[in-house]
């Protein structure tokens, strides 16, 4: 057609005198929001880098072991897997979804990963395989989720069954527990030497990087936060809202599927049981990381430090021999604490 | 002013239906009245603290602690037992019920006055309401023997066969069924739930209904707590781990919006008595073990799938009657 | 300074685990100069145990006793802990080889398989229909001994007791009832039941008396006197088995210290037990401690104070 | 003054991060009287409305019924006071019914609800403000205006010496509000004290007795009506004279561009047709229900037709999606702001540039200053007030929030923009700017169709209107051609001439 597009042409011609004079507003508007101290301080992200650095003050005053290049390259193990997941569940909480089925999943995907191995299949294809497996349980989970309109909490406490229930059926009470030596060293061995950092370590970081580049970034980054804001306004402005809640489905499904392979690698058997109840772990990151349940808030450095929180106050607790169930009390009480802290701060120094 | 049931459940009760003939047909052991009365004695729990959830998930909320409130609660009342093996049972169904309450009320306070989403809170009280079982008992566990006959009294009485904590769900039932359909804070909930903001301005206090909902939970989930305690005989830090989510799912199959605003106690009692066929059911008709977990989240999916599907919003309704194409009024 | 020893065990707040401790803190006092630190994962899985058995390398304990929650999946934590250093041993349920010096078996697992349908067979007089109620099915202690009871069963003075199923309770108490209660429905003529763990056992004890079937259906298999004591006294249990768990976990530490004093540990070599004598390490790596004890009607009350 | 004030706020004063929304504020409500709140969006008067109702507390001042000094600190203190207020924003439980829509929070009954008073008196509101629906209904069954009509009921229901409206006819067509203009006569004749908010002219000089200007906040005047003309009252709340109504552009309609036939949904609209050009303003007009909004969002691609053919530029169009639409240059203004339009939690910056997020990629990233850019060339152009541009549009009074809507569909760039009832909630000033807008973007090429319920709107942008009436087109009428009537057009509309016709 012969025009450029028309709103340019606007954009271009404020000086231009219209039909009639535009009249000037009597106010003008700022285009950025006033700075205060107090907003930067009651941050998410502030306050969960404070939390940080106590838990990492607390843990070297109180523990000899703690600072230690290895002892930390061996803890990291412990919560990366759990963190990759994280990431994808962070996004779909953005939206308004959940899946709690991700530990299912990976019961699924690992179950295929010790099967082919225990057929002597290449390491290469073990983890096309728990990748594959990965993303079609996902995609399943995305498909029920955006064609029957049912709630993905709902969704995904079924498949969570079903996914797991398929592992039970096809292993009953075996164990798979042969695989290639290059394959375990995946997990089993640092994959920098210096300094010492495990695979999934490495990954996670890559991972968030990439995460935090794209939602905060770019452009289908801003549809996932107006999708979790309101999900009917953003279908009319054209976002395609289920193609996009059908992906993140897949992508969490996906990196239960890397989770998956590496938890194999690093444990070196499959049994039906693999990863139980961590869906509850990765959500507990992903609400202390800021991410609002209610959708359409939070940024993947908080998902990043909640988790560096979580996973070095829990070593820390465990270098002082408390026991596991302890450490969830105090977990629990510093998930709320730390929600609850800047709320009460504001009622009581805030103007309201 | 009620109907007595929706669209919704009638389907869900035929659902049951069909799926209580199918069973006894494969499964002749199934169809008698024994069964009928041990379904209906296991599931009790579930209608309980079911009923409790959707009263929660009704104000947009959800309780994930109330399991391990359960526990603690049950863990309590059997070290009391233990001491005071005397004491009449009148006085554990009222101290569990008040240690659940309690427990109830921590949590609602943390929703209702610091305005902390629900999840965020029971998922941190989930941790806490367990861990404390081993901080206070020292994680000892209680055996039957040590609570005393006394205790372990209440589950055994039965009525017409049916055990007392099914007459105790049926108590609850009915209170729920009034509270939530004929007094003013209970329509509060549907309000709250069904719109917050429209709820203030109608002058419902928000925070005080959440305050409600989460001190029911708490303590229905305090009394299950003793009765569970009272009729498995033992009382350890992870009785009924993972529960939550069983109740949840009954919840959801009975109808409840996990959006808030809408639920009813027959749906939710239906919801539960589904879950509770399904895991007696496939004992009895001697499905696989290994198949029970698939099977119970295959059919759980399906129920669900079904129901959205019933309840699937049609188009308005502009054109005169007698232009409207015949094709898909049916809806 | 003191030497330090973790006892990682599979769950907190079980009383067999903490009579477990109650004996390696006996072995400890009668040492001296022994630090016992008793932890266990929040969740019975491998994984969490993994992470419990990372912060205590990272503390560089001396001696780790471990009751596995997954045989194999200990292995490589197991080697790191010995590349560091660290004595590693299993009791209760192993680890697999490779990833530990010894594994100390309470029992042998063909004479607890065997005990087990020998007590059932004796309560029935040799007759009726028999069925396992497990705990998960995942579980490698439980389904050695499953597979030891098969062994048992195919000689031909059961011909008459027939195994009709294996269900599985999970450990949990409701479960395990609600499966006891369908074994029954299910086959009209059960008689006897196998529960080769403590949970299982005394839910399905429980089941038994509260649906009135005492003197129709009949459990055994592995349970603590504290907990079946009524079972027996009413009549639900004839007998059961099981290994005294205090002295259990002293004979580990005990092992441990010996270790920790130089013994090899190797197959065919002999290591102490304190107060309980001496075992010898088989082929495989691993050695007994003793004989399951029987508990009936008449020395249950007494032990019941005990464990 | 006739008699004592009911009602008396003095020294009002309320804040927000970064807002002065009230300062000083102070008039006074009497019996039998209806004051009508003017002002510009923004300008305060939903704030008042809330501190009126005690929903927010103000930070200053004073508030007066009858004698007594009163302290609201929450909807019930204001009842027992007996205000009562129809608000802004649809405050609604879809899933209750219309009895419990009425009367939650103040439920007749004791300890137990008495359903059957409920019931009751609920029928009898209904009647008095002639609503043919019955208590029982469940309100996500009734239409807009239907329910509207349940948030009078609600006001009603109270018994309130005083009853606040703020923009009640915004969602209204004229038949609508002509019975709530007899509902407001016959309450005013009851001896209530009526505030009454609109930005439509014809109705405060239709309603009220007494008006009272805010700008900025502040009081910037008050009188009797029957003292003032129109454009007094508008240099007072905008502080300078304005033109409200641009002459109509003289445009040479261009070539066709969208072409639609026989469009049928099984129950929503039938056998819909007629074609759109370049440079026209093609204007839909019918009661609310007629189902004009479900038509245009069949061609948005919010839900699929049955029958029917649309071509656009030529070819044949199938939208399975809105971003279909969008991608093939078709925009929506949606009339549903609250859920449709407007993404509350986020910013205005963030709103405005949704729908053209492509525009603002630069080598794959989002580029802040470019989005900045176009959101303050279209926020100025739009006359949006705000603190800055990045407050959360939720933060925005109502007008400002569909002014910020309007803008988020603008910036697509598109060859046929349909605004549904796009000037809902707008003050006089913006309304002209918009109108400006409107006939300036068909001036550069674009085809528009206007969907309003506000018939001086169509007949005074549109160059062709189609009335609809229960999903069917009734008639087509040309600018300056026959039947170009308010008179005949509000027939149609209305069903009286039953003669369905093609464009
Ligand atoms: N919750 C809030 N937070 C911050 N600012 C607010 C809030 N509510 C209102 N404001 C501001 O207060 C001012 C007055 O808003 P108000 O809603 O009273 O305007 P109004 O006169 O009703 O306008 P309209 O005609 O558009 O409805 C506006 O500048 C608005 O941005
Ligand atoms: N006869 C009816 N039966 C049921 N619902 C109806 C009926 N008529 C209208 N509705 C309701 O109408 C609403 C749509 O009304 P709305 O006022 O939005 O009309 P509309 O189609 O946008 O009309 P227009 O755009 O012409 O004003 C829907 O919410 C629907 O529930
Ligand atoms: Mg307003
Ligand atoms: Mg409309």
């Amino acid at each position: 057609m012969r025009e450029a597009p028309i709103m340019t042409d606007l954009a271009l011609r404020p000086s231009q005198p219209a039909a009639a004079p535009q009249p000037k507003p009597r106010y003008t508007v700022a285009d950025r929001a006033p700075r205060r101290l107090s907003d930067f301080l009651l941050r998410w992200e502030t306050i969960l880098v404070i939390l940080l650095a106590a838990v990492i003050i607390g843990n070297t005053l109180l523990s000899p072991y703690f600072l230690d290049l290895y002892n930390l390259a061996d803890t990291t193990y412990n919560f990366s897997e759990k963190a990759i997941i994280a990431l994808g569940m962070a996004l779909l909480i953005l939206v308004r979804e959940i899946d709690l089925s991700i530990a299912a999943i990976m019961a699924l995907a690992a179950l295929a990963i010790g099967s082919l191995a225990a057929h002597g299949v290449a390491p290469p294809l073990l983890i096309l395989a728990g990748l594959g497996v990965g993303l079609l349980c996902g995609a399943v989970n995305g498909l029920l989720v955006t064609r029957t309109g049912v709630p993905s909490i709902v969704i995904t406490i079924g498949t969570m069954s079903l996914f797991r229930g398929i592992a039970q059926v096809t292993l009953g009470d075996q164990a798979l527990t042969t695989y290639p030596d290059s394959y375990l060293a995946l997990g089993q061995s640092y994959f920098i030497t210096m300094p010492p950092t495990p695979l999934s370590f490495l990954i996670f970081l890559v991972l968030a990087i990439v995460f935090g580049v794209v939602l905060h970034g770019t452009a289908i980054g801003r549809q996932l936060f107006a999708i979790g804001a309101n999900p009917v306004a953003a279908r009319f402005a054209g976002i395609r809202v289920d193609r996009l809640r059908f992906a993140l489905f897949t992508l969490s499904g996906l990196l239960a599927g890397l989770a998956a392979v590496l938890l194999t690698a690093r444990i070196g058997v499959v049994r039906p049981n693999i990863a139980l109840g961590w869906e509850l772990d990765v959500v507990t990151m992903v609400v202390l990381g800021g991410v609002a349940i209610s959708g359409g808030v939070g940024t993947i450095l908080g998902v990043v430090l909640a988790v560096f929180v979580l996973g070095l106050a829990t070593f820390g607790l465990s270098l002082m021999n408390v026991p596991g169930i302890v450490i969830n009390v105090l977990l629990g009480l510093l998930l709320i604490l730390s929600i609850a802290a800047p709320i009460v701060i504001r009622r009581f120094f805030g103007r309201f | 002013m009620k109907r007595l049931a929706t669209y919704r459940e009638i389907i869900l009760a035929a659902i049951i239906a069909v799926m209580v003939i199918g069973i006894s047909i494969v499964a002749p052991a199934f169809g008698t009245r024994d069964t009928f009365v041990a379904v209906l004695n296991d599931t009790a729990f579930l209608f309980m603290m079911a009923l409790a959830q959707m009263i929660v998930i009704l104000t947009r909320g959800i309780d994930l602690s109330v399991a391990a409130n359960l526990a603690l609660t049950g863990m309590l009342t059997a070290m009391v037992a233990e001491h005071h093996p005397d004491l009449p049972i009148i006085v554990f169904v009222v101290l569990s019920t008040v240690i659940g309450l309690g427990l109830g009320l921590i949590n609602g306070g943390l929703v209702a006055a610091l305005q902390i989403p629900p999840i965020v809170v029971t998922l941190g009280t989930l941790a806490v309401f367990r861990g404390m079982i081993v901080v206070i008992g020292g994680g000892a566990q209680v055996d039957g023997a040590n609570m005393g006959a006394n205790f372990q009294l209440l589950p055994k009485l039965t009525v017409f066969g049916l055990s007392s904590i099914f007459w105790i769900a049926v108590l609850i039932a009915v209170a729920c069924w009034l509270f939530l359909t004929r007094t003013r804070p209970g329509r509060g909930l549907y309000a709250v739930g069904c719109n917050p903001v429209a709820a203030r301005y109608c002058g419902i206090d928000l925070g005080r209904q959440q305050l409600i909902a989460y001190a029911i939970s708490g303590a229905v989930a305090g009394l299950s707590g003793y009765l569970w305690v009272a009729r498995y005989g033992v009382a350890y830090v992870e009785i009924a781990t993972g529960y939550e989510l069983t109740v949840i799912a009954a919840c959801v199959i009975g109808g409840v919006s996990i959006g808030g605003g809408v639920g009813s106690v027959a749906g939710t009692l239906l919801g539960a008595l589904f879950i509770g066929l399904i895991v007696n059911a496939l004992p009895v008709m001697q499905v696989s073990p290994f198949w029970q977990m698939a099977i119970s989240g295959a059919v759980i999916l399906l129920a669900v799938i079904i129901n959205a599907r019933a309840e699937a919003r049609p188009d308005k309704l502009i054109l005169p009657r007698a232009r409207r194409e015949a094709a898909r009024v049916g809806a | 300074a003191n030497k330090r020893i973790a006892l990682v065990v599979k769950n907190l707040g079980n009383t067999y685990f903490d009579a477990c401790r109650d004996g390696a803190n006996e072995a400890a006092k009668q040492l001296g100069g022994m630090e016992i630190i008793y932890t266990a994962p929040t969740k019975p899985t491998a994984e969490d145990q993994i992470a419990v058995l990372d912060s205590l390398i990272a503390q560089k304990v001396d001696g780790l006793i471990i009751a596995a929650d997954d045989a194999n999946a200990l292995v490589p934590v197991g080697k790191k802990a010995m590349q560091r250093g660290i004595k590693v041993i299993s009791f209760d349920s192993a680890v697999a080889t490779g990833g530990r010096l010894m594994h100390l078996s309470a029992s042998s697992t063909p004479m607890i398989g065997a005990k087990q349908v020998q007590m059932i067979a004796k309560t029935l007089k040799g007759e009726g229909e028999v069925a396992i109620l497990s705990a998960a099915s995942t579980m490698t202690n439980q389904n050695s001994w499953i597979a030891a009871m098969k062994e048992e069963w195919k000689k031909p003075e059961y011909a008459k007791m027939p195994l009709v199923a294996t269900v599985y309770g999970d450990d949990q108490d409701d479960k395990s009832y609600r499966e006891m209660q369908a074994l029954v429905k299910a086959h009209p003529n059960l008689k006897g039941v196998i529960s080769p763990t403590t949970i299982g056992i005394r839910a399905g004890a429980k089941a038994i008396m509260d649906g009135g079937l005492i003197g129709k259906v009949y459990i055994t298999g592995l349970g603590l006197p504290s907990e079946m004591k009524d079972a027996v006294e009413k009549g639900a249990c004839d007998s059961f088995a099981i290994w005294n768990p205090v002295d259990y976990g002293y004979a580990a530490t005990m092992i441990m210290a010996d270790i920790l004093g130089g013994a090899s540990a190797k197959p065919g070599t002999s290591v102490k037990m304190g107060r309980l004598g001496e075992t010898k390490i088989g082929d495989d790596g691993e050695a007994v401690m003793g004989e399951p004890f029987t508990f009936d009607k008449s020395n249950v009350e007494k032990f019941a104070k005990i464990f | 003054m006739p008699s004592d004030p009911v009602l008396t706020l003095a020294g009002i004063s309320k804040s927000f991060p970064g807002v002065r929304a009230l300062s000083d504020v102070g008039f006074s409500l009497y019996p039998g009287q209806v004051t009508a709140l003017i002002g510009e969006n923004g300008a305060g008067k939903s704030t008042i409305v809330k501190t009126l109702t005690g929903i927010y507390l103000p930070d200053e001042g004073s508030l007066t019924v009858g004698q007594e000094a009163k302290h609201f600190s929450s909807p019930r203190d204001a009842w027992a006071a007996g205000i009562a207020a129809i608000h802004q924003e649809t405050v609604m439980f879809d899933e209750l019914t219309v009895a419990e829509n009425i009367f939650t929070g103040h439920m007749p009954g004791g300890t137990l609800i008495d359903w059957a008073e409920a019931r009751r008196r609920t029928a009898a509101l209904l009647k008095r403000i002639d609503a043919d629906f019955k208590p029982e209904t469940k309100l996500k069954r009734l239409s807009v205006a239907q329910q509207h009509m349940v948030e009078i009921a609600r006001a009603l229901s109270h018994e309130a010496k005083v009853i606040i409206m703020d923009e009640p006819t915004a969602a209204l067509s004229s038949h609508e509000i002509q019975e709530l203009f007899r509902i407001v006569d016959q309450l005013k004749a009851e001896g209530h004290a009526i505030l009454f908010i609109s930005h439509k002219f014809d109705e405060i000089f239709r309603v009220s007795d007494r008006w009272v200007c805010l700008r900025d906040g502040e009081k910037v005047g008050e009188g009797l009506t029957r003292d003032v003309r129109e454009p007094d009252l508008v240099r007072l709340m905008v502080g300078r004279p304005v033109d409200q109504i641009f002459p109509k552009r003289a445009l040479t309609i261009g070539e066709t561009v969208l072409e639609v036939e026989g469009l049928s949904n099984a129950t929503e609209f039938e056998d819909i047709g007629f074609t759109l050009r370049r440079r026209e303003i093609l204007g839909f007009y019918g009661l609310v229900g007629a189902g004009r909004s479900e038509v245009m969002q069949c061609l948005f691609g919010m839900s699929r037709p049955t029958r029917g053919r649309v071509t656009l530029e030529g070819r044949p169009f199938v939208a399975k999606a809105p971003a279909d639409a969008i991608a093939a240059g078709i925009a929506y203004v949606p009339e549903d702001r609250q859920h449709q339009g407007a993404v509350l939690p986020l910013g205005i910056r963030e709103n405005t540039t949704l729908a053209s997020l492509g525009a603002h990629v630069r080598y794959g990233f989002l580029s802040r200053n470019s989005e900045r850019a176009a959101t303050r060339m279209l926020g100025t152009r739009l006359a949006v007030k705000a603190a800055h541009w990045e407050q959360r549009l939720g933060e925005l009074s109502g007008g400002n929030q569909q002014k910020v809507v309007i803008a988020k569909w603008l910036a697509t760039k598109p060859k046929v923009v349909i605004l549904d009832e796009p000037t809902k909630g707008i003050d006089v000033g913006s309304k002209a700017a918009v109108h400006d807008f409107i006939g300036e973007l068909a001036e550069d090429g674009l085809a528009v169709i206007l969907v309003s319920s506000e018939l001086p709107e169509v007949m005074g942008l549109a160059d062709r209107i189609i009335v609809m009436h229960e999903g069917q087109m009734v008639t087509a009428v040309t600018r300056g051609g026959p039947g170009w009537s308010a008179e005949a057009i509000v027939a149609a509309a209305t069903g009286a001439d039953h003669q369905a016709v093609a464009a």
